[in-house]
């Protein structure tokens, strides 16, 4: 008897805690979003599942030797995984919108407005004794308003690993949630006639400039920001092996294999962080609201610099596609795309919000490089 | 020789354990299997009763969701749980 | 002429002994099976040629700075390549079959008995002084009669990493003789009529069900054995991403370029486990027998069972597939399907044959589990 | 009591500091981000024009070389730009 | 102000010194002539832009936690990256050739002349006092003369490691370069009656012979070369799955998704070792030259031997093939393929220097075996 | 000065060792490469020759065996060579 009562406490239903099993049910909510909402499945359904099993009571799969721990520590830690996914996404990035009209870089400048200020918001309320954030950790959550996955999971990783499960989930739902965040805040701060405004088509692009592009882009981070090297040099270094085209298969499996494998594998070292004890925190409440303000100040900087190009610039951009600027390639831009397309049936603005979307990505990494640099 | 033969009880004993040890662990072990497996066939057909009841329901909404026709509530859901999981984590450890 | 003599002791003839030239004969014949018999070549090919290899004298392959080793050390000292192996294989599975009747599951259950009388067989054995098998080591080898590979190489790997080589190489060669080792058995316990019951169609499975299986599982895994929640999580975080439907590039990298990298990795690594030293040890000899033990008493529990199920249920099993609970994907479904058509050639069991098949798998890995958790 | 209210002005000055700080962080941060993004357009646009410029000439020679007519004078380029390169790097350390 | 000031100090343009520049132009240099002029880009662009970020001041990507070191430690530092490499290779290579006429095999061995003259003319310099170079050091200039890449990689990462850059861009150079190099040498070592040598056509070759070939070359590794073993044995594993044709499915990953991954960290580690302190030293120089005289003078030995051969054999060979002894595989083949064209425009010796060819990388695994046996 | 001239003849002397190793190494390197590549030589001709003997009886066996007619034998064959060994490495280590 008194060895069945010992099999008895092995069991998960002797074992489990209440936080474990809501952390079960997050991680299910996630999977739910993934699957049948289409929320950034690629990154939440193995978020999500890694969430589940990291709350299993009674055996080890998030600490010590468990699986998802040595995934953790192979690549989060190291910071191999989001920079070989940032390197694939530059293989699959194309500047050419970019290349057409360069000046849109601003609009990816402008909405990384989004990080800083949220930023500070995180010490304001450190300051009103609301939430106990670090500058570190406030660095950390400011860059979910990078709208850029791999980023926002490489700062994390350095500046406040203890916040990484929340700060990726954050990222990620949020991005999902573009389409509904952007919206408002576009039209709240336009007129119709200015997103009625239609744009000259962009120019064709030679395949010297796209070579040349992320070779320019890599001297003048070496130039000037030297702690955004490893992101943008692994991003330019994926872009160099597509233009280039002398390396297809490397490029090839850069795009898929590759980033494929460490997209499953680093997922499920992310979930390994929403174990309830680093995850059920109040600091985790104040970076979900955080992450929502970034976004949502990010969208608007885009769009309020694009209204102040126009008055100094006589060629007109649609404010539409500052929004664009955050990132979340390539939602953002299809986001432009449709707000306008309510405005005006016939103006397609996706490939013009295509410029500021990949600019967004080199903004919020050159962002990125700052913050680690200064307090990393 | 009394000393070898009770070294060969003795040892006798300590492979009786382990047999025992084993066989206690084999009866252990078919038992989680069966009523694992068993468990799981209820489950399972549980499982199923529900998904084919609400069939009609959820036949159109299971396909991949490619519109996101409105994500908002259950994104409200998701901090909605989140914070009362926080909230009753915190309560609990004061 | 010292010099020379120098020279030739560096060469392998001056150096190789007996037992190494054995083990480079049983490399050999692995290889020989694998290619010219079909024996599980994708596993057989790798753990055979890692065997010859870690038998070449005078330099150091297989221990130490060695290639194999460090492939051991990386991946199946700590368990990453059979996990990441069993969440391709997920990736790879459909429950339908199983989802269409579940109550095979329980034929699943039964054929586990092989692996938990042959851990009794081990330590009887060693109890009557033929052998010397610590509990560990008897669980480690009984888990062969769970007739699944991954599943065999990650318990063994925790519980008794010195017989890894012995185990694996006798789970993949008994895996491959099914065709020879069920066949007698199951026509040995079952009479004409019995093996000529033919059984309904199965019916469709929505995909909802099929999204909803691996979840149900791993809530179960999670309450009922935490210790198989490591292997059956990542099973079920294959399956899941396979059934989602909205991470195809994921579940095709699981099932193509990832397992495949790993299968090479993982073979060479168990290759290293053939050194002459640890392989040619009494208790190989043990292994290899009791795993055949396994085998035939997984086979006939499986049969028995469904016989057994025959006189409480109306709906008639037939038997045969009784045997196919042993797992051995999909080698043991296609015998039962082959055996029923000499009865019957108008008897078509593969289908129903692969829902006790894959209960195999999750059943075994639930042993593994329970084992795990009271002698790991 | 004083000492409370001490320790709470004490307290609100490091938490001053942090907010400046971060004002500091942030101010630094967004100038960074801009005066990089104007100094890649500026440098975008200069490629663009010098590329445009020598489109003539670049156009057919920026296809990937499968044939290579002539690749020696540009090894000579390799070698004698790292042995100039080592040179100065060497009478720079003497 | 002072703020500004630390600001400005942060700045690559602040930090950075003349050698970084230097060797960030050497850099870009060796991407466009990967770009450009098609130098075995698969290699020289991940080589090339690593250096350029290894060379960027203020942060850390090739020391340290940096990214690029991690690589280095990871694949070039252990070992597994060339290895991985050598066992892809093995998947592409066909020994049709070189069955259909073994004695080419002479031809692959003689090439080998110029790793060990060149291992002879380092100690020379060092006698001279013109270069330093110990044996090792020395030992891993001459396998340049190897003219096959892993190779290379994986005996100076052994012997010297602190020449590894070096000695890498100058084994990828030449090997570009082997259409400008060999030509002159080949016309010079042979009259035009000897250019024009036809060669009878070459018979099939079975399947079994392909199967049993890298058995047996395995069988005498083990026994003659025991340190050529790790990479023969990776050479032979990956072309037994190939020909085995049972597991076509790792074959093909081994051909594709694995080497292509592997090429790109290991062309990323090889570029860390591309630093300005590193790689800007006397040494360097030195290499390059030796590394031009060991490609020369591997040719010169190849042609000589099949010229030495001729008078022994009455099966006449073309020398031309001989100087495709040094692999550089597949362009030393064509090359000599070409010079043949131009003395007799019907004269087709490209599958005839195919066996040299492949024979060529063979007779260079053993030579880095017996350096890596003596000097290692 | 007797000194330095005695110190650089030690030099040469260190020197001329460093060479003569190397010789050394260059000297068993490429006979070693040459002997192994004459070994291969002979064994892959010995190889093809015995393949081609048994060619017919070879040619379609080697294809990978897709069914399994009768692999019995080999694992009998198997399980007999690993037990020889075993005991004969017993047998030599007692
Ligand atoms: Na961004
Ligand atoms: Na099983
Ligand atoms: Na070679």
């Amino acid at each position: 008897m008194s060895r069945l009562w010992e099999l008895w406490q092995t069991t998960g239903i002797y074992q489990i805690t209440l936080p474990q099993i809501a952390m079960i049910v997050v991680g299910f909510l996630l999977l739910f979003l993934a699957i049948k909402k289409g929320f950034e499945p690629l990154l939440l359904i193995p978020i999500g599942f890694g969430g589940i099993v990291s709350n299993i009571p009674g055996v080890d799969i998030a600490v010590g030797d468990g699986i998802l721990h040595q995934f953790y520590m192979m690549g989060l830690e190291t910071g191999v995984f989001p920079l070989l996914i940032f390197m694939g996404v530059g293989a699959m990035t194309d500047f050419g919108p970019l290349l057409a009209n360069p000046k849109t870089l601003l609009l990816g400048a402008a909405a990384q407005v989004g990080i800083f200020s949220t930023l500070l918001g995180a010490l304001v309320l450190t300051d009103l004794g609301i939430f106990d954030f670090s500058i570190q950790q406030a660095a950390a959550i400011g860059i979910i308003g990078g709208a850029d996955g791999p980023t926002a999971i490489y700062v994390a990783g350095i500046l406040a690993p203890e916040l990484l499960g929340a700060i990726a989930v954050a990222a990620y739902s949020y991005m999902a949630l573009v389409p509904l965040i952007q919206p408002p805040i576009m039209r709240a701060l336009t007129t119709q006639s200015e997103r009625e405004i239609t744009m000259v088509q962009l120019r064709d692009v030679s395949q010297s400039e796209k070579i040349l592009f992320p070779l320019v882009l890599l001297i003048l981070v070496a130039l000037v920001v030297p702690g955004a090297a490893p992101l943008l040099g692994m991003f330019c270094f994926g872009n160099l092996m597509k233009e280039s085209g002398v390396v297809t298969r490397l490029s090839d499996t850069a795009q898929n294999a590759l980033i494929n494998i460490v997209t499953i594998l680093l997922g499920l070292a992310v979930g390994s962080k929403l174990s309830a004890d680093q995850f059920l925190v109040m600091n985790t409440l104040g970076i979900l609201m955080l992450g929502m303000v970034a976004f949502s100040i990010g969208t608007a900087a885009g769009v309020l610099m694009a209204k102040l190009m126009n008055i100094f610039s006589s060629e007109k951009i649609n404010p539409l596609i500052g929004a664009a600027g955050v990132s979340a390639v390539p939602m953002a831009a299809r986001v432009a795309n449709k707000v306008g397309m309510e405005a005006n049936p016939h103006n397609f603005l996706l490939m013009h919000a295509m410029g500021p979307n990949v600019a967004g990505v080199i903004g919020s990494a050159v962002a990125a490089g700052v913050l680690l640099q200064f307090v990393g | 020789m009394i000393l070898l033969s009770l070294s060969f009880l003795l040892r006798n004993q300590a492979m009786d354990n382990l047999l025992n040890e084993g066989l206690e662990l084999a009866m252990f072990g078919m038992g989680t299997v069966f009523v694992f497996l068993a468990l799981l066939i209820a489950a399972t057909k549980t499982m199923s009763t529900l998904v084919l009841k609400f069939q009609p329901a959820l036949a159109d909404t299971v396909a991949p969701a490619v519109t996101q026709s409105n994500p908002m509530p259950e994104d409200g859901q998701l901090v909605a749980v989140i914070s009362a999981a926080i909230m009753q984590h915190r309560n609990k450890n004061q």
